[in-house]
């Protein structure tokens, strides 16, 4: 992990998203990995923001970003332009599993928001591992549905679930879930809105194994500030872990408040 | 040029005046992951009492224009894992380490200063009894001098390593603790802990902070921090530690022509943890463009502003 | 959909609560230049006292991360000339005029409230026991306790205006000294006024305002300031004046659902002379998106965060 | 006086100098005036700086002003790009007499550094009417010299000094003044470094009317803050006056510190 001004190459945006593009000395990362991302924008807002990494490149000198504009943050990464200098802390954190389960059963990932770079990266991981993938992407209308050029790419070919039906089965992500449960997959990662991990955590409790990627108000990023904790419980004894650190993907299991 | 930048901290020589300050560099070994810590003047660790804390529920951080509020609530792993699990790693670290404790009582501050004077790797103790998030201990001794005199005593009277007392700036007259500190034996002040603060989502109409006060720092403070390290220097013979919002090497240098004889980075290390080796390094090139042979000739040399009834700034 | 963001401040009824804040907007003519005074809820007056006084000496001012620091030492024309030459100007606007006046004693500080009682334009006198600026007087009156009753009582009994007193940051603990000035007869709290500062210029090694300190304003000190209205606004019946780098609507609503019943604009007019238009119209916006009929039903009315263990900011 | 966004339409560039033309509703002003500036840049510096009219447009459409790039502000404000909004209070200030002199005598005009705009401004108005004009601008060397193009396009031929010579006579431009008073001109107007005004005022002291423009560090910069005052004295009384207010320009007699 190294913290080290890097620069902005690339920024295409769409609609409110970003997908951001920093050339730099980039260490080696997993899925599910992110960054702490800050440009030279003065006193405010004063801390980076915790990006997942959506890929990067064989050389180790580029790492791709998808950035939604939510709020001051954000939207001054979305500002950036090439040669923009960029404070970039990472890799950090755990990843997801990308093992331990019978490789005769695929795995399945679900992906909703501003979770869908990170598990597009898994899934990138994991196809070149030559694991079977069951891919279910949740959304509010077929507009909203994240980077289906990259995972064709990568040739993997998404179950789609958008709430008004504009594309794919017409409702939650999570009745996707329901179904592919049926085939016993090896599997369960997710990352995306709370109530969709809520969600999945249920149906998966008892039956398989599940990982979730968490978020949380971060100060460093790098487990020194103690600000991003959450319990986690696990031989009965609850204690705070940090996000940042020990997350941001924890077995679902140990998340009994989820 | 050769600039020296040792300065002496009571009995305690830092190789610089740049120190970690506690809470914002863990326990120290997160950082080794980002630079070599013996580079660094020291590093305080974060906040310890017997048997450790879980501290407080989250949210427990937000940020406010050119600063942020936080309310860890003093989490840590408690004295006896401390020294179990993470001294023994940090014992090749050629630096000084400040080891920053608290209780909820005379008796436990004393308590906990006890155990902590075994390590040896342990250079100084920080009596923190200015936490702004925890009920009882924390602020609550150290805003009556009174009390810090009792306390600085208590913990005075069981260790031989050097006792530093974080004071907080929550006071109407610092001098006052800055004094019982000293009376109480202090070697040290360390100058200022986080402001009391508070933040308001306007749009879910809900305090920000779980305890909804937390501790504001950040640069922010830094014009409050520089004139509490002023006043606290003037008021005792002990040196003082200053720290409150030091992001950049001019930020270091301002608090010690304010009178602190070192200071230390915080919340500038959350998004720039290369900052105390990049604040060093300005430090030292202002030392040599003022031809400043030896740091510690800046401690307390502000001068007035000479200036006819003009007012230019400069 | 109707917003009434009428507010009543005691007894005086504001037709909106965005107020400037005294030393800010001068003696408010030079900001008639801008916009009609009217269309605000009030204004504060430079702080006058008996006979004037020419303030200090430059440099008054300097910036600091997010505020400035400011030394102007109460320069004011005095409370005669005030009346002789301003007031008959003012008399035509149709806003809350409120004075703004200082002494250096208890006796001084009574004369002046009687003087100003006579003027049939100032509609309410704004103690200030605040003012970190000036040797004798000011902030030396509003960090005891006793002092501030004292004092708030002497001006109490000389004049039938609305009073209110306007606090320092600068203490221990608020709830004290705005309990002490309710109990003295204040009809309202203004909090609060500037933080005592100091910043040092690096390259010269010299105080950056003359007297060396001086006090802090602007959005660094907003999440101190919340935290002061909310704590006064708890401890006292009397309604709470919110002030303290109010810069935005958002601010203003902060600072509303914190427990002001009203709310100042100071240093925010310097870099933005409309400010306070700007902020009185989003705060009407916010009223509107948020279904709120009557802003006074905002006053104080910030929840707890309620969040399961997880950690997240919404 | 308004205080209104208006944006930047050129940014010309010349070493630590940028003249900025901004294009919104303009008042008409006088030379002297000045504008406080201030672009979308977020909490530091937090004030707007004060900058001298340079000049308008008759359309009262553009204002010009010319930036040497000093600290944090000016380095801003040069960064300016064409279509950045920028906040402008003004015009500001008292400006300099346009009349008042005997209309047979010249008047000598001073100037040096950042005083070189305003004094620039003054003698296109002063040429206007027709008045006679003496223009001397010091500088270090003949690349510090400002704003030669500007004053012939007004047809003023001014006289240069540089401290090496590199231009015009080799000496301070109150070497200048010091022959011209010889001449017994109408009056003196000057602008420029404090030690530069204070040798102005001491050679024109009784002999001609002198007023110079000084600078202060503003608050506000309308009036309301009372941080800008400086000492003037009148009929034997000393009392504080606003620069940004009562000034920046005043009688040179008046002002005894200088
Ligand atoms: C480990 C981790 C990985 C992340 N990966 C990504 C990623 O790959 N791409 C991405 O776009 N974001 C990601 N996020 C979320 C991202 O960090 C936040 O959206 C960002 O910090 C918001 O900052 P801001 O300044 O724009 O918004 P703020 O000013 O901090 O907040 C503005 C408003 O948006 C709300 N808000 C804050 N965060 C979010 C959020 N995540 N979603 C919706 N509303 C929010 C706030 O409550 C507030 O109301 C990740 C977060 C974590 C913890
Ligand atoms: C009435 C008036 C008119 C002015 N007109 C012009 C103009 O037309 N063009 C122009 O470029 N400037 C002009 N100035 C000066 C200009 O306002 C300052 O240079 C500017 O405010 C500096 O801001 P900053 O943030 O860049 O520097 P700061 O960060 O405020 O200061 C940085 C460093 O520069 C020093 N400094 C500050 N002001 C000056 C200065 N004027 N000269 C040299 N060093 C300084 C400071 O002391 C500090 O050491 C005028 C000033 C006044 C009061
Ligand atoms: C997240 C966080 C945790 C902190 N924890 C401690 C602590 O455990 N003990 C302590 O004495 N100070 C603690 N502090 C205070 C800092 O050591 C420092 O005094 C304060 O933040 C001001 O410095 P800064 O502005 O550089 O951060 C903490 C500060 C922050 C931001
Ligand atoms: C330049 C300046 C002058 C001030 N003068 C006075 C004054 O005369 N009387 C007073 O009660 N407060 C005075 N104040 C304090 C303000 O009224 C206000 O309480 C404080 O600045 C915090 O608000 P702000 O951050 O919006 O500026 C002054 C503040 C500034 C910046
Ligand atoms: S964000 Fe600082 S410890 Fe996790
Ligand atoms: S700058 Fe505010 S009064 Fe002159």
């Amino acid at each position: 992990m190294v913290s080290k001004p890097m620069h902005l190459v690339q920024n295409v945006k769409r609609g409110p998203y970003a997908t951001l593009t920093l050339r730099g000395e980039v260490i080696p990362s997993h899925p599910g990995q992110f960054y702490m991302l800050r440009g030279e924008w003065g006193l405010s807002p004063l801390l980076g923001r915790p990006i997942s990494i959506l890929g990067e490149d064989a050389g180790h000198s580029e790492v791709r970003f998808l950035v939604k504009a939510v709020g001051e943050g954000s939207r001054l990464l979305h500002s950036l332009k090439p040669g923009d200098a960029v404070r970039a802390t990472g890799p950090l954190g755990n990843h997801f599993p990308l093992s331990g389960w019978d490789p005769q059963s695929p795995v399945v990932l679900l992906a909703g928001g501003v979770g869908v770079p990170p598990m597009v990266y898994l899934a990138s991981r994991l196809s070149e591992s030559g694991a079977g993938i069951v891919f279910c992407q949740g959304a509010r209308t077929k507009e909203d549905l994240l980077l289906l050029d990259e995972l064709e790419a990568i040739g993997v070919s998404p179950h789609l679930a958008t709430d008004d039906g504009s594309l794919g089965h017409k409702g939650l992500v999570t009745e996707l879930l329901a179904k592919e449960l049926e085939y016993q997959p090896g599997a369960v990662f997710a990352c995306g809105p709370e109530a969709m991990l809520r969600a999945t955590a249920k149906l998966c409790k008892g039956k398989v194994p599940c990982h979730v990627s968490l978020e949380a108000a971060m100060g460093c990023g790098y487990g020194v500030c103690l600000s991003c904790v959450t319990q986690v419980t696990r031989e009965g004894k609850t204690a705070n872990q940090r996000v940042c650190k020990e997350g941001p993907v924890f077995d679902a299991e140990a998340l009994p408040w989820l | 040029m050769a600039v020296n930048l040792g300065v002496k901290v009571g009995s305690l020589q830092l190789k610089n005046p740049v120190m970690l300050a506690s809470g914002c560099c863990g326990y120290a070994l997160e950082m080794e992951e980002f630079f070599d810590l013996s580079l660094l003047g020291g590093y305080c660790l974060k906040g310890l009492c017997a048997g450790g804390s879980e501290g407080n529920p989250p949210p427990r951080l937000c940020e406010t224009p050119g600063g942020l509020i936080n309310s860890i609530g003093l989490q840590n792993i408690g004295i006896e894992e401390f020294l179990g699990e993470k001294a023994p790693k940090l014992r090749r670290v050629n630096s000084v380490m400040v080891a920053n404790f608290y209780g909820h009582s005379v008796e436990e501050y004393a308590a906990a200063a006890e155990k902590l004077q075994a390590e040896p790797c342990i250079a100084a103790l920080e009596m923190n009894i200015s936490c702004p998030n925890v009920k009882t201990g924390g602020i609550a001794f150290g805003t009556d001098p009174k009390l810090v005199q009792e306390v600085t005593a208590a913990c005075r009277q069981v260790t031989g390593k050097p006792l530093w007392v974080k004071l907080t700036p929550n006071v109407t007259d610092i001098t006052e603790t800055a004094s019982a500190a000293e009376d109480g034996g202090a070697d040290a002040l360390s100058c200022i802990n986080t402001y009391p603060a508070m933040a308001i989502d306007v749009e879910r109409r809900a305090f920000k902070i779980n305890t909804r006060s937390g501790g504001l720092s950040g640069p922010a403070i830094k014009p409050l921090a520089v004139r509490a390290v002023y006043l606290a220097s003037k008021a005792v013979k002990i040196p003082v530690v200053g720290i409150g919002g030091i992001s950049t090497w001019a930020d270091a240098i301002e608090f010690i022509l304010a009178g602190a004889s070192a200071v230390q980075v915080g919340t500038a290390l959350f998004s720039n943890p290369l900052a105390p080796l990049e604040i060093l390094e300005g430090v030292r090139e202002y030392c040599e463009r003022h031809g400043v042979g030896d740091i510690a000739s800046l401690i307390g040399a502000a001068r007035d502003f000479e200036r006819p009834a003009c007012n230019l700034p400069r």
